[in-house]
C-alpha cells in the first residue's frame, strides 16, 4: 500500500468516526428538544389520550433510551430517517429532493466563485501594491462584509422585471424544447446563484490573492523564472499549483457555511432548496425533517473535508508524509 | 507588547479598529442618541428621509435613525458578548492545548476539528429554535459555535511562545504553570485575542442578522438584522422604501468591514514573507550609476 | 504572450460554461419532460389560459386529505373532490354532489340524493358507496389515521349507500350544523382509497398526491397536474366534472417564501394574481396601473387570548372579569388597523363573524371604544394600585404578563403586540413578548394544561356555521381549541342545545345568547376582523374574492373560479 | 529559439580570450516603499572566460548573491540596476526582462540556495528538469525525457530519480537533481548560490566536487558564491572577494587564501575555521555599513585596522592577476 493510500484510509476511517459522533450527537440534541413528539406528530389537538400512546408506540417514545438509540441507528443503517410530520413522506425523500435543487444552485455559485475569485486573487497577488490590487482587495473586502440576504434583496429589486427572482424554473412552461426548457432554467438560476457567488467570491479572492503572495514568494518561484519561464507560465503552473492548495481546503471547509448562507439565499429567492425546506422545518417544529437535514448536511460537509483530504493528497505530494 | 505596538503602526488595523469602536461607542450611548421611540410610531409609515427623520421611518411609522442606533445597542452587545464567550472558551483551550501539548492537545483538537466540521449556521437554527429566541440564547448559541478558529491560532501561537523558551527559562526557576501562563504566556497572547475578538465580533454580528432573518431573534429588541427581517415581512423594497433597509446592512457590512481590516492587518504583521514577491508584472528599473555612486 | 493570455481566458470561460450546461441539463431532462399533458391541448373556443396564483408565507404541507391541515390544502380539495353540500358566498348551504337531502323526523338520520352520471379522472362511476366509504372510514379511524378529517364528522354513527344515488347518514344525537360540518369532508374515491385504508389505516398516509409517482384520483373541476408543495402546484381543469365548468384551463398555486418576490413576480407578469400580501405594500401596488388591489374578506378574527384560567396559578387576578374589561378597554383598535393593517382590517367585536349577521345572528356585536380612563378606573377599583416601575399590583403579584406571539404570522402579530404592549402600559400592565411557533399556543395548554402562558395572540379562521366558533369555548374543548380556559355550565348547556335545534330562528336566538355570554364574560378580546390583501393582474376579470382558493371564502364552493377569465 | 545575441562590445570582440561573463560597473540599488534606497551593489567589474571557475567570497549582505541575480536579470521590481552584464554575448539587462529571459537557463542556469525549497513541491523531478526544454524549444518532450535520464546519471543519480518527488530525495540527492536541471538546456555558464548550505560536510564536499568536476567535463564556466572558504578552496581556480557591494580582491585561489593581499580578506580568513589549522579565532571588529547611507572612500576603513587618510577616497583594484583595493598596497608599491 503506498503512503498516499494509507493517508487516504487514515481520513476516511477519522471521516466515519466523526460522523458516527455526528450521528449520536444529533439524537442527543433532538430528543433534547421540548414538546412531547406525540403532541407534534398527532398535530390535532383533540386527539385522544390512547392514540397518542399509539402514536408513542409508533415512534417509539416510549421506549427507553437506549433502546430509542439502538433503534435509531438500526433505522438510519437502512437509510431511514423517518417521517416528515409536515407531509408525512420520508424524511430522506424530502431531504433528497431538496438537497438536488440547493447542490445545482449552489454549485453553479460555487464555481462562479472559485473561478473569479481565483482570477482576481492571482492578479491581484500578482500586481500587488498596484491600485488594480487595491481596488480588487478593497472590493472583495467589502462585498465579503456585506450580509447575504441583503445582497439578495438589492439584487432582487434591481433584476427584478428582467430576470425571474423567484423558483427554479417557470411553472408554466408546457411543450417547451429543451433548448427553451434551458434558458429557463438558466435565467431563474442567475440571480440566486450570483449571489451565492458574491457571497463566497470575496473570501476566494482573499485567500487566493495571499496564499498566492506567500507562494510567489517561495524559492521555487525564482526557480521558475531563472529557468526563463514567462511570467504566465511562473504565475499559474508555478506560484498558484501551490497556492491553490488552501483554496481547496478553503472550498471544501466552508461547505458548512455555503449551505448556511444558503438558507438565507433561497429564503430570498424562493428557491425550493434544503435551506428553505430548513427554515419550513423550523416554523412547522418538523423535527424529524431538521434532523434529517441536519444529518444530512453535517455529513456531507463531513465527506466534503474528506473529498478535500483526497483532493489535497492528490494535489501536493507532500500531505501523505 | 511589542507586537501590540507593531499592530498599531498598520493604518489597516488603526482603521478597522477606529470603526469598531465608533459603533460601539453608538452603540453604548444608543439611549441618548435615539431621537425618536423605537416602540411607537413617530412619522407616517415607510415616510422617506427628511429633516425630522433623517432616515426616514418603517412600515409602522417608527423612526430608521432610532432604529438603527438602538439595533447598533443589540447587535453589538450580541456581538461582543458572543466573541467574549468564544474567546473564552476558545482562548482556554487554545493556550491549554498549546501550553500542555501531547494527550492535552490530542483532545483538543479533536473536539475543535469536530465542531468545525458542523455547519454552524444549521445547528445554531437549530439551537436557537431550541432554547427560545431571546438575547441571552442566541449570545449563548453564536458563541458556543464561534469558538473553533480562535483556539486553533491561541494554540499555534502558544507554540511559538514555547519555542522561543519562555516556559522552559520559567519553568527551570520553579514557576508553576498558572503562573507561567498568567506571566508568560498571556501577555503575549492578549493581543492576538483581542484581534481575535474583533474578528468573532463581526462573525456574531453576521450570524445575529442571519438567525433573525430566518425569525429567530428576539423579538423583544431591535437589532440590525430584525430590522432588515422587518423590511422583508413588510416588504419595504417593493414598496420602494430603501432607507428601510440599506442602513442596517451597511452598518453591518462597515462593522465587519471594519474586524476585518483588523483581522488582516493582524495576518500581514505576523506573517512577513507577504511582501517579497520573486515575480511581479514590473520588472527592475535601469539606472545610471551617478559620480556619487562611484566615490 | 497575448494569445495565450486570450487562450487562457478562454480555457476559463469555457469551463464555466461547460459547467453550467452540464449540470442545467442534468436539470432541465429530470424535470422538463414528466409533464406530459398541457392545458392548451385541448383548447376549445371559450378555453381561457392557465390562472397563475402567488401567496407569501404559507402554502400547502399536504395534498392527502390525511395528512393535510393547513387552509389552503382544504381549498384544494374542494376544488379537486365531491362534497355533499358546498355553500353560497352567503353562507347558505347548495347543493354539490348532493342533489337534495332531508332529515328524519328524529333528526338522527340524513337522507341525501346524489347526482348521477358522475365520474372520477380515471372514468369510474363516482357514486353513494364512495360517499359512504368515506365518511365510515373517517369515522372508524377518526383517533388514528384519519384524525385529521375527523372534525367534520362528528356526531356522525355510520354512512350507508342505499343505491348508487341515495346515502343514509345516521348520527348518535341530532345536530344542527350537520351540513356545515359535512361540507368541507371531500368524498374520496373507494377504489382508490380502500386498499390504503385496510386495518389501523397507517398507509392512508403514506399516499404522496403526486401524479409523477402515483395516479391522482378526483372529480374535478380541477385535479393536480404538477405536485411541487414547496414551489409551484398546477391544477388542470378536469372536463369530466359533474357541476358547471370553469373556462380556465387550468390554475397553478406558487409559494413565496417573501413578500418582496411575490410583489416582483406580480409585476413582471410571471404570475397573475398574489394574496395574502402585507398591507403595507398596498400604496406601492396602487401606483401599477395594470395592477388591481384589493382587501378581501374581513373574515379572519386577530384575537388577543387571556388565560384565565383556575391553571393559572400565578396570575389568579386574570379571572377577575375588571381585569379583562380593563384590557379590553386598553386596547386602541382603530390605531392597530390604521398603522398595522393599512386600513385592511375592520374592529371586531366578538368572535363571531358579522357574516353571521343575519343567518345565525340577530346582530352584530358592538366593538369596545377605546377608554383608558374607565380601564383605569377598573383596576383601580379592583384595589390594584401602581408600584413604582408603573406597573400595578394585584394581591401582590405585579401584572406582567407574558404575550406569546406565533412565528408564522410574525409580520403582524409581532407590530400588534408592540402597540398592545403600549396600550396596556398605559393602564399599568406590563407585557413582555415571547416568540413561539404557530402551534405552541396549542401544544403549551396540552400537557400542562393552562400553567404557561398568559396571552397570546391568534388568528382564527372561522366556518360559515356558528357550531364551531362556539364550540371552542365549551367545556368540551378544554385542553384543545378552548385556548383561554373558559369553563362556563350554562354556556356548554346552551351550546347542546343550538347544536341540536333544528329550527333555524330558535337556533338563532340561542347563538345570540351564546354570543352574549361571551362578550359579558370577556373572553375574547377580538382586534379586528382582518382583510386578505390580494393583487392581480387587470387582465383578468371574475376573479374571486379573496383572489384565490384560500381562507374563508375560497373554500365555500367549488363555483369560485367559473367567472374567471382574460379580457384583454 | 535562441534570440539575436546583441551586438558584443568590442572590447571583447578584439581580445582572444573569449569571456563568457563580463560585468561591467554593475551597481543594484533596492528600493524601499519609504524613499529609502539601499546601495547593495556598488561597482562590480568581473570577467569570466569560459571554462573558468571562480568563487564569489563573502560575508552574508555583501552583495554577492545580488550581483550573480543581477547577472541572470532576476532582481526584484524594486530594484534598480546600472552598468552592464553582457553573458556569452548578450546584452542581459538592456531591455530589462526581456533581454534577460533570452539568456536564463539557455546561457546560464543556477544552482541556487537552499536545495530544499529551489525546486516545485507538486512536480515530479523529472518533469522540472525537463519542462525547461520544452518550454525553450530546445527539444521534443519525448527528447526532454531521454535527455533528463541523462543529466540524472551525469550527476550521479538513478534514472528513476525522475517520477520521485523532491520531497522524497534526500538533501544531497536533491541538489544533485537541481544541478542536472540546472545543467538541462547546456548553459555556458552556471552560478551556484552558496550550493552547499544545508547539508552535512560529507555531501557539502561531494557537491562541490561534482560542480567542479561538471564545469571542466562540459566546459562550463562556473561562478560560485559562498561564505565558505574550503569550498572555495575545493573548486575555484579564481577567487573574488566582496565587501560591502564591492570587489575588493580578485585572483588565484591559491595566491588569495594563502597571500591574502586586502586587511578585509586577511580578517576573514583569520576569522574562519580551518580543519587543518589550529590556531585562535579572530572576529573581524566591529559591523559592516549600513547600505542605505552613502558610503564614501574605503568602505572597509571603519573597521580596517590599518585605515589612515588616504581611505576617505575609494581605492581602486591594483595589481597584475592578483588585485586588490587597498590604498595600504598603493603605499607599498615601489613609487
Amino acid at each position: 500500500m503506498s503512503k498516499r493510500q494509507k493517508f487516504i484510509l487514515r481520513r476516511a476511517g477519522s471521516a466515519l468516526v466523526i460522523a458516527f459522533i455526528t450521528i449520536t450527537f444529533s439524537f442527543v440534541l433532538f430528543r433534547a428538544l421540548p414538546g412531547d413528539a406525540a403532541s407534534n406528530l398527532s398535530r390535532v389537538p383533540n386527539m385522544p389520550k390512547e392514540a397518542q400512546a399509539a402514536l408513542r408506540a409508533q415512534f417509539g417514545i416510549d421506549k427507553p433510551l437506549t433502546t430509542q438509540y439502538l433503534l435509531y441507528l438500526k433505522e438510519l443503517a437502512r437509510g431511514d430517517l423517518g417521517v416528515s410530520f409536515q407531509d408525512q413522506q420520508p424524511v430522506l425523500d424530502n431531504v433528497l429532493r431538496t438537497i438536488r435543487n440547493t447542490v445545482v444552485m449552489v454549485g453553479i455559485g460555487t464555481v462562479v466563485a472559485i473561478l473569479v475569485g481565483t482570477l482576481i486573487g492571482v492578479t491581484a497577488a500578482y500586481r500587488q501594491g498596484s491600485a488594480r490590487d487595491r481596488v480588487i482587495t478593497g472590493a472583495a473586502m467589502v462585498i465579503y462584509s456585506l450580509p447575504v440576504q441583503w445582497v439578495g434583496l438589492l439584487l432582487l429589486v434591481w433584476f427584478a422585471g428582467w430576470l425571474p427572482t423567484s423558483g427554479m424554473s417557470d411553472p408554466y412552461l408546457f411543450d417547451a424544447g429543451f433548448l427553451e426548457t434551458f434558458v429557463d432554467r438558466a435565467r431563474h438560476m442567475i440571480l440566486p446563484a450570483t449571489c451565492v457567488a458574491l457571497m463566497l467570491f470575496g473570501s476566494f479572492a482573499l485567500v487566493v490573492r495571499s496564499s498566492q503572495l506567500e507562494a510567489l514568494g517561495d524559492d521555487h518561484v525564482l526557480t521558475a523564472r531563472a529557468k526563463g519561464y514567462r511570467n504566465r507560465r511562473v504565475v499559474w503552473r508555478e506560484a498558484f499549483r501551490s497556492a491553490m492548495l488552501p483554496l481547496v481546503t478553503l472550498s471544501t471547509l466552508t461547505l458548512g457555511w455555503v449551505i448556511a448562507g444558503t438558507i438565507l439565499v433561497e429564503s430570498v429567492f424562493t428557491w425550493p432548496g434544503i435551506g428553505q425546506a430548513t427554515v419550513q422545518a423550523v416554523a412547522a417544529r418538523d423535527y424529524p425533517l431538521l434532523q434529517g437535514i441536519f444529518l444530512l448536511v453535517t455529513i456531507s460537509v463531513v465527506g466534503f473535508n474528506f473529498l478535500g483530504d483526497v483532493l489535497h493528497s492528490v494535489l501536493d505530494p507532500r500531505v501523505a508524509e | 507588547m511589542r507586537l501590540a505596538r507593531a499592530l498599531l503602526h498598520r493604518p489597516t488595523i488603526v482603521a478597522g479598529i477606529v470603526i469598531v469602536m465608533l459603533f460601539t461607542v453608538v452603540a453604548l450611548l444608543a439611549p441618548v442618541l435615539e431621537p425618536y421611540s423605537v416602540k411607537s410610531a413617530s412619522g407616517e409609515p415607510f415616510a422617506p428621509p427628511s429633516a425630522t427623520h433623517w432616515l426616514g421611518t418603517d412600515d409602522a411609522g417608527v423612526d430608521m435613525l432610532s432604529l438603527v442606533i438602538a439595533g447598533a445597542q443589540n447587535s453589538m452587545l450580541v456581538g461582543f458578548a458572543a466573541a467574549f464567550v468564544a474567546v473564552l472558551i476558545g482562548g482556554t483551550l487554545g493556550i491549554f492545548a498549546g501550553y500542555k501539548g501531547n494527550w492535552g492537545e490530542t483532545t483538543v483538537t479533536g473536539v475543535t476539528d469536530f465542531f468545525l466540521v458542523i455547519p454552524a449556521l444549521p445547528l445554531m437554527i437549530v439551537l436557537a429554535a431550541l432554547f427560545g429566541q431571546t438575547i441571552y440564547h442566541i449570545v449563548l448559541v453564536i458563541g458556543l459555535l464561534s469558538w473553533m478558529s480562535v483556539t486553533y491560532v491561541v494554540r499555534a501561537q502558544v507554540h511559538t511562545l514555547k519555542e522561543r523558551g519562555f516556559v522552559g527559562r520559567a519553568r527551570s526557576l520553579g514557576a508553576g504553570d498558572f503562573f507561567i501562563v498568567r506571566r508568560h504566556i498571556l501577555p503575549h497572547v492578549a493581543p492576538l485575542l483581542v484581534a481575535q475578538t474583533v474578528l468573532t465580533v463581526a462573525s456574531a454580528v453576521f450570524f445575529e442578522a442571519a438567525l433573525a432573518f430566518i425569525g429567530l431573534g428576539d423579538p423583544a429588541r431591535v437589532s440590525w438584522g430584525t430590522i432588515i427581517e422587518n423590511a422583508f415581512l413588510h416588504s419595504a423594497v417593493s414598496a420602494g422604501a430603501w432607507w428601510a433597509i440599506v442602513p442596517p446592512g451597511i452598518c453591518i457590512a462597515l462593522v465587519v468591514l471594519g474586524s476585518f481590516l483588523v483581522g488582516q492587518g493582524v495576518e500581514e504583521a505576523m506573517n512577513p514573507r507577504l511582501g517579497s514577491a520573486h515575480v511581479s508584472p514590473k520588472s527592475f528599473s535601469l539606472r545610471r550609476a551617478t559620480a556619487k555612486d562611484e566615490a | 504572450m497575448k494569445s495565450s493570455r486570450k487562450a487562457g481566458r478562454r480555457m476559463v470561460v469555457f469551463t464555466v460554461l461547460a459547467a453550467l450546461v452540464l449540470i442545467l441539463a442534468a436539470t432541465a431532462g429530470c424535470g422538463g419532460s414528466s409533464t406530459e399533458t398541457s392545458g392548451s391541448s385541448d383548447s376549445s373556443g371559450g378555453d381561457q389560459p392557465v390562472y397563475r396564483l402567488g401567496t407569501v408565507g404559507m402554502g400547502y404541507d399536504s395534498l392527502n386529505p390525511f395528512v393535510g391541515m393547513y387552509a389552503q390544502d382544504y381549498a384544494a380539495w374542494m376544488l379537486m373532490y365531491p362534497n355533499l353540500v358546498q355553500y353560497s358566498n352567503e353562507l347558505q348551504p347548495q347543493p354539490d354532489f348532493a342533489e337534495s337531502w332531508s332529515t328524519s323526523e328524529d333528526g338522527l338520520t340524513w337522507t341525501f340524493t346524489l347526482t348521477s352520471g358522475a365520474a372520477w379522472t380515471d372514468g369510474k362511476p363516482i357514486t353513494a358507496s364512495d360517499a359512504a366509504f368515506t365518511i365510515n372510514t373517517v369515522v372508524k379511524l377518526q383517533t388514528g389515521a384519519a384524525a385529521a378529517l375527523s372534525p367534520f364528522v362528528p356526531g356522525i354513527e355510520t354512512a350507508t349507500a342505499v343505491d348508487d344515488t341515495t346515502l343514509e347518514v345516521k348520527l348518535a344525537a341530532p345536530s344542527a350544523a350537520l351540513l356545515a360540518n359535512l361540507f368541507q369532508l371531500p368524498i374520496l374515491p373507494e377504489h382508490f382509497w380502500a386498499e390504503y385504508a385496510k386495518g389501523d389505516g397507517a398507509k392512508l398516509k403514506t399516499v404522496t398526491m403526486d401524479p409523477a409517482k402515483e395516479t391522482v384520483v378526483a372529480s374535478g373541476p380541477f385535479t393536480i397536474e404538477k405536485l411541487d408543495i414547496k414551489g409551484t402546484t398546477i391544477f388542470k381543469r378536469v372536463d369530466t366534472f359533474y357541476g358547471p365548468k370553469p373556462m380556465i384551463t387550468g390554475y397553478g398555486f406558487q409559494l413565496f417564501t417573501n413578500a418582496d418576490a411575490a410583489i416582483q413576480a406580480l409585476k413582471a407578469g410571471e404570475i397573475d394574481c398574489v394574496y395574502q400580501l402585507p398591507p403595507t405594500s398596498s400604496d406601492t401596488l396602487k401606483t401599477d396601473a395594470n395592477l388591481q388591489i384589493e382587501g378581501f374578506g374581513g373574515s379572519m378574527p386577530e384575537t388577543l387570548l387571556v388565560n384565565d384560567s383556575e391553571n393559572n396559578k400565578k396570575h389568579p387576578e386574570l379571572q377577575e372579569l375588571g381585569v379583562r374589561q380593563a384590557i379590553d378597554l386598553a386596547i386602541d383598535r382603530t390605531a392597530m388597523i390604521d398603522t398595522v393593517y393599512n386600513g385592511f382590517a375592520v374592529p371586531g367585536g366578538s368572535l363571531l363573524l358579522p357574516l353571521y349577521v343575519p343567518q345565525f345572528l340577530s346582530a352584530d356585536v358592538p366593538v369596545t371604544g377605546r377608554d383608558v380612563a374607565k380601564a383605569n378606573q377598573l383596576l383601580d377599583d379592583l384595589g390594584y394600585a401602581k408600584g413604582s416601575d408603573g406597573i400595578r399590583v394585584a394581591d401582590g403579584v405585579e401584572m406582567q404578563y407574558t404575550l406569546l406571539v406565533g412565528a408564522m404570522n410574525r409580520a403582524i402579530d409581532s407590530r400588534i403586540a408592540d402597540m398592545l404592549t403600549q396600550n396596556l402600559a398605559e393602564v399599568g400592565i406590563g407585557v413582555e413578548q415571547k416568540l413561539v411557533d404557530n402551534q405552541v399556543p396549542l401544544i403549551m395548554t396540552q400537557p400542562k394544561a393552562y400553567t404557561d402562558f398568559d396571552m397570546t395572540l391568534i388568528m382564527w379562521g372561522l366556518t360559515p356555521d356558528p357550531d364551531w366558533s362556539t364550540l371552542i369555548s365549551t367545556s368540551t374543548m378544554l385542553g384543545a381549541y378552548n385556548l383561554t380556559g373558559y369553563s362556563n355550565p350554562e354556556y356548554d348547556k346552551l351550546w347542546g342545545q343550538q347544536t341540536s335545534e333544528m329550527d333555524a330562528a330558535k337556533r338563532t336566538a340561542i347563538i345570540d345568547q351564546l354570543s352574549a355570554k361571551l362578550v359579558q364574560d370577556v373572553v375574547f378580546h377580538p382586534i379586528a376582523y382582518t382583510q386578505m390583501v390580494t393583487s392581480w393582474n387587470k387582465k383578468w376579470q371574475g376573479v374571486p374574492e379573496g383572489g384565490a382558493p384560500f381562507g374563508y371564502y375560497s373554500y365555500l364552493n367549488k363555483m369560485q373560479f367559473n367567472a374567471l377569465e382574460v379580457t384583454q | 529559439m535562441k534570440t539575436v545575441a546583441a551586438q558584443p562590445p568590442e572590447a571583447i570582440a578584439g581580445e582572444t580570450t573569449h569571456s563568457v561573463l563580463e560585468v561591467a560597473g554593475l551597481h543594484v540599488w533596492f528600493d524601499a516603499p519609504d524613499g529609502r534606497s539601499a546601495h547593495a551593489v556598488r561597482g562590480v567589474d568581473l570577467t569570466v572566460a569560459a571554462g573558468e571557475r571562480v568563487g564569489v567570497l563573502g560575508e552574508s549582505g555583501c552583495g554577492k548573491t545580488t550581483m550573480i541575480l543581477a547577472a541572470m536579470g532576476l532582481l526584484p521590481s524594486f530594484a534598480s540596476v546600472g552598468g552592464s552584464v553582457f553573458l556569452d554575448g548578450i546584452d542581459v539587462l538592456a531591455r530589462g526582462e526581456q533581454s534577460a529571459r533570452a539568456v536564463r537557463w539557455t546561457h546560464a542556469a543556477m544552482v541556487f540556495q537552499g536545495a530544499m525549497s529551489a525546486m516545485n513541491p507538486v512536480y515530479r523531478v523529472g518533469k522540472q528538469i525537463a519542462d525547461p526544454m520544452v518550454v525553450h524549444g530546445q527539444r521534443s518532450r519525448a527528447q526532454a525525457r531521454q535527455r533528463t535520464a541523462e543529466l540524472l546519471e551525469l550527476v550521479g543519480l538513478p534514472t528513476s530519480t525522475a517520477r520521485r518527488y523532491p520531497h522524497e530525495l534526500s538533501g544531497g540527492m536533491r541538489q544533485r537533481a537541481v544541478i542536472a536541471m540546472a545543467l538541462a538546456c547546456e548553459p555556458r555558464v552556471l552560478f551556484a548560490d552558496e550550493p552547499t548550505t544545508a547539508l552535512d560536510v560529507v555531501v557539502q564536499a561531494q557537491i562541490g566536487d561534482l560542480l567542479a568536476e561538471l564545469a571542466d567535463t562540459l566546459g562550463l564556466a562556473l561562478v560560485m558564491v559562498t561564505h565558505d572558504i574550503g569550498m572555495i578552496a575545493e573548486t575555484s581556480a579564481r577567487a573574488v572577494v566582496m565587501y560591502a557591494g564591492v570587489v575588493v580582491e580578485d585572483g588565484p585561489t591559491f595566491d588569495v587564501l594563502t597571500a591574502p593581499r586586502h586587511p578585509y580578506t586577511r580578517l576573514l580568513l583569520e576569522a574562519t575555521p580551518v580543519v587543518n589549522r589550529n590556531r585562535p579565532l579572530v572576529s573581524i571588529p566591529g559591523t559592516p555599513p549600513r547600505l542605505d547611507e552613502p558610503i564614501s572612500g574605503c568602505a572597509f576603513a571603519a573597521r580596517c585596522p590599518q585605515a589612515f587618510d588616504a581611505c576617505a577616497v575609494r581605492p581602486r583594484l591594483t595589481g597584475d592577476s592578483h588585485v586588490a583595493a587597498c590604498h595600504a598596497l598603493e603605499q607599498e608599491r615601489p613609487a
